[in-house]
């Protein structure tokens, strides 16, 4: 089958700021995401879980498959909101079919 | 004296309080006991709808006067007042960053809804009555204070605060606010008899939910007091069990002064004293993102909340009682 | 008329209309308020699962004739007919394409079991009673159509649906059917005692639940019409509001004709006027992929379920007591 | 022995056991029908909590003897001794390995909860009392059996058990234990009055919620049957069908003995004769990561589960009649 | 510790077209995979979220693992269930240590 | 945007092991890990599904983001705990900013 490069952009943020991500992924240009669920989790922040909790906490995870050469522009627009806030940003190589959505 | 005891080891030995420290020390003694997200979530949406009804049911039978209006203006003032006391309390007794200080200030003038709840209950259990109108006094509560904190930190200049108008549209619009006015107009709207239809939903079980809901409370206050070791201590402490006194402090005055009777002044005096841990929370990590979160929410949730629930609320009530005649 | 009045103004102010906007305002002014997947499944299940009995009680209570037979027959003509009516009109009033005019067809042949349940709940508060078996007919009355539009798609060529063996015991053994048919079962087997063991459950906190599944079901159509704007207007729009009067229509025709009680005729009105969001959109994604699901969907959920509940359930009372007497 | 069919007949035409039938034919069946995960949990938290709380009221209103410790010792006794009468059979009558036969003799020292509540509502239903700390017997019964497994494991080399110090607090503070136990002392310390403000949530919806819970078990147990066919038939159905009765048996022996009441021994005999699906097979999936845990679950669920439920229970309580008189 | 090369495929697909998925990866002899819950979303058919949600709605994510030389029969597999419907495949080289299991 | 290289680890492993992983991990030096939960799944073991379950069942996603030359150390300490279990360890490259956060 026919695949084609892309990027698989994964981002864990504080769930508090999924909005305002996908906003400015959506600006960017992104043409679609994917927000998982995240059970909980450990950093420098300490661990957390999600067990038990009330209210919009904890973080979720946004993967977004982008074309290559909208990396750079999808990264700038993630990092403007995820600069100052707690979470990761990854940025792994994969292929997909049907290039033309992406 | 005696009576005040009296009450405080009923309160101690009610089942509220025994759930909420059987979770406490299950989650201490590191069980895998948990409710899941979904359950929490759920009992604290029930809890949220059944006493804005309520309070709205109780609006609409005892007619409405200008007090309200006065209420939520004081509640709204008390709320706006004392993250200021809170935020110059935490940079004399602790060496919280200006952002850490503002943050935890801004829960303490914010209010927790589950210590309304449960003191109403209390309030209740003593067949003492109180202005149906407190909900909505809560609920205007609860974001005045967030307000007051990004003021401190725009002047202190503390590490920029990332408002924003989209930030106050999504205050205003947070979910437990909403659910809490909303139900609150239902209430209003279809009065003792609209209430009468789903009484057996709103009414029977409620306190059973709410044990349900403080073992979960315990859980998550257990968890973080075990796992932030070290961060609450010292000053810090003794912030989230002073804090509260000075709180009520004002509330008792703010609701002498306005004219509340003995349970809608203890109300006042409770809802002073709490510090919320849903909307502010919420609000500060994305306004204050610097700020660590870890130590407002053990302190509103492993001191202040246990701290109010089992000595904070019978003290309330017996300095109201003394000050007003039962 | 002015009864009828009287009566549709009590409905838009009872506690479950009033949590369903309480909802569509919180999605509309774009609030976070939201409930966990779980828990509005959580309280469908229930809800299902109450009707489901209370449903078999009453057959076991009055006694079994042909009646229910002629009835359920009646339920599943009604199924198959209106998408071909809905479709047709989708045709002749709209732009959608042959797929996407026979997705929306099944979801209005189909039911809603929540305005089901919203209408018993009027009759029950205004002591109609009707044919304990109409929660049968409900189910009876979910898959018929879904055959009739995949019949359509397969007429007209529009796009391949795709059927197959595996997509009918789907749509036979949805959850919502079996849960459904067998709480019906359950009721008719245990009869009034053993539904007097459970009935603290499945019928004093029945209205409360409805509220809170209404508040829910509020915010997802809120949260629908918000994304969807543009999508559903001018003649799709007219149809959402068309459509329920010509399937409240037939469903008087066919109650008159098969002599259902006025509870049972309104029922049955209410059903062929409202649209199914459960069973028919999943059957829909399955076999009719091509079809844009926020179009059915947000019509139903946004749309007409909120005429339904809001105009529909009194109107359609009103007519059948016109002419059934009361 | 009339009385004994009339008993099973009601027992198997009741809410509870239909509710299950629907749920195991409906998976059996592939229905999609399914609890969110967080639901089932929830109502597993409610059932724990409110057989908990009734426990300790119970034990508060009458007062406390000897009797409890006894009774305990008793209980742990019976759950670590089970276990080798367990695995000698399965060794005998069936192929497993050592490793599944020490597991699956585990799940069946120790006890099912729901299996537990069951027969406490029979119980109720009849006006048949039972001692008030069966609950906190249930408890004590989770924990010895696998103790026991680990030893058999140890002795018979059959593929090394990872036990260590870690897995017995982990056991010993599994949510579910923590939870009874802890709802137990609750209802202690509070009483009958306590109870009292919470009896709307613990008690009246009770029987409804164990209807939905045991649809759920239902869903579960079809489910696993479904998947597993194969793996458990001949000599390990035969256990799964023997085994309760030899449970029950000693659970009699143990119960006269001791001198407990009717309703006691009643209660002795269910929880010798089931068998875990919660506490036990998170154990073993830690300590004896080499057993197959589909083999235990669809034993203890798809096979001891529904037959306690419909045979067991009467036929235990028919025995135990027969023997202490009614 | 030894690594093996192997691709980790993951399909983002309609709740509804699960079972069709799994049942046909088996079918072109996959040995295992995992489903993860989505929350929400974004793409062409525009942004959707599972709260408050009934019905089998929303999506879901399997995820994958297999030996490369097993992918075009998976990919095959997965798209004759995927093609029609909303859905995103996409594959990534990973390594895996005990290679007999897949 | 600056990137460095990465190891992106993902452990899917039985729900009852995840505390001793996640143990494991931190005693490994591993600064961080996101944990996903998982609906249900299939493998040499059967299949499985998290709907209507109680208890500590099911399986959940560990996922880990490391410095490369760290990944022989996380890999020792997860196959401590996973190796007598239930469990699937995929590793792939990703890249990452911020790398002085790993
Ligand atoms: N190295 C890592 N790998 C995977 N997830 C991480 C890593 N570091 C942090 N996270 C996730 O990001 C959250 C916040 O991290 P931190 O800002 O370091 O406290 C953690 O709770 C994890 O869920
Ligand atoms: N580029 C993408 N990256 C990640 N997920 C995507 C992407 N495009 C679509 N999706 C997911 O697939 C779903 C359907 O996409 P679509 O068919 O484009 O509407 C979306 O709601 C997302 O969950
Ligand atoms: N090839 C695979 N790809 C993705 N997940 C897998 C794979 N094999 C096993 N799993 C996951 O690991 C669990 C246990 O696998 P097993 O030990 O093979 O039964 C399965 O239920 C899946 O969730
Ligand atoms: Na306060
Ligand atoms: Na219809
Ligand atoms: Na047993």
């Amino acid at each position: 089958m026919q695949m084609h490069e892309a990027k698989r952009v994964e981002i864990i943020i504080e769930a508090v700021m999924e909005g305002r991500l996908t906003a400015a992924l959506q600006k960017a240009g992104v043409t679609g995401y994917t927000v998982l669920p995240v059970m909980g989790g450990a950093g420098r922040s300490g661990e957390w879980s999600r067990e038990g909790q009330i209210g919009r906490s904890g973080m979720v995870a946004v993967v977004c498959l982008i074309r290559p050469e909208r990396l750079e522009s999808l990264l700038e627009a993630a990092f403007a909101v995820v600069e100052r806030h707690i979470g990761v940003v990854s940025v792994s190589d994969t292929k997909v079919v049907r290039a033309e959505r992406f | 004296m005696q009576a005040m005891m009296e009450l405080a080891a009923d309160n101690l030995l009610s089942p509220i309080i025994l759930s909420f420290v059987l979770g406490l020390v299950a989650a201490l003694a590191r069980s895998d006991l948990a409710f899941p997200e979904a359950v929490a979530k759920g009992m604290s949406l029930y809890l949220l709808f059944a006493i804005g009804i309520k309070g709205g049911v109780a609006v609409a039978g005892n007619g409405m006067d200008m007090q309200l209006g006065v209420s939520l203006l004081a509640g709204m003032a008390l709320s706006a007042l004392i993250p200021f006391i809170g935020f110059a309390m935490l940079r004399v007794m602790t060496r919280l960053s200006v952002v850490d200080a503002a943050a935890v200030a801004a829960h303490y003038g914010s209010i927790s809804i589950v210590t309304f709840v449960a003191a109403s209950s209390v309030l209740d259990a003593q067949g003492i009555v109180f202005e149906g109108y407190m909900v909505a006094v809560a609920a205007a509560m609860e974001a005045p204070a967030i307000l007051s904190a990004l003021w401190l930190i725009s002047r202190k200049g503390g590490g920029g605060a990332d408002g924003g108008g989209h930030l106050w549209r999504e205050i205003m619009l947070n979910g437990s606010i909403v659910l809490l006015v909303g139900a609150f107009a239902i209430g209003w709207i279809v009065g003792p008899e609209g209430k009468a239809e789903i009484d057996a939903f709103i009414t029977a079980p409620f306190k059973g939910i709410l044990c349900l809901f403080l073992l979960d409370m315990g859980l998550v206050a257990g968890r973080g007091l075990r796992q932030s070791r070290g961060e609450v201590r010292g000053g810090v402490l003794a912030f989230g069990l002073i804090m509260p006194l000075i709180g009520a402090s004002l509330g008792l005055m703010v609701g002498l002064l306005i004219g509340l009777s003995l349970g809608g002044t203890t109300l006042l005096m409770v809802l002073s004293a709490s510090a919320s841990y849903i909307a502010v929370p919420a609000a500060m990590r994305v306004a204050l993102p610097a700020a660590n979160p870890a130590i407002s929410l053990t302190l509103a949730l492993g001191v202040t909340f246990p701290f109010n629930l089992t000595i904070g609320i019978p003290l309330y009530l017996a300095v109201a009682t003394a000050i007003l005649g039962s």
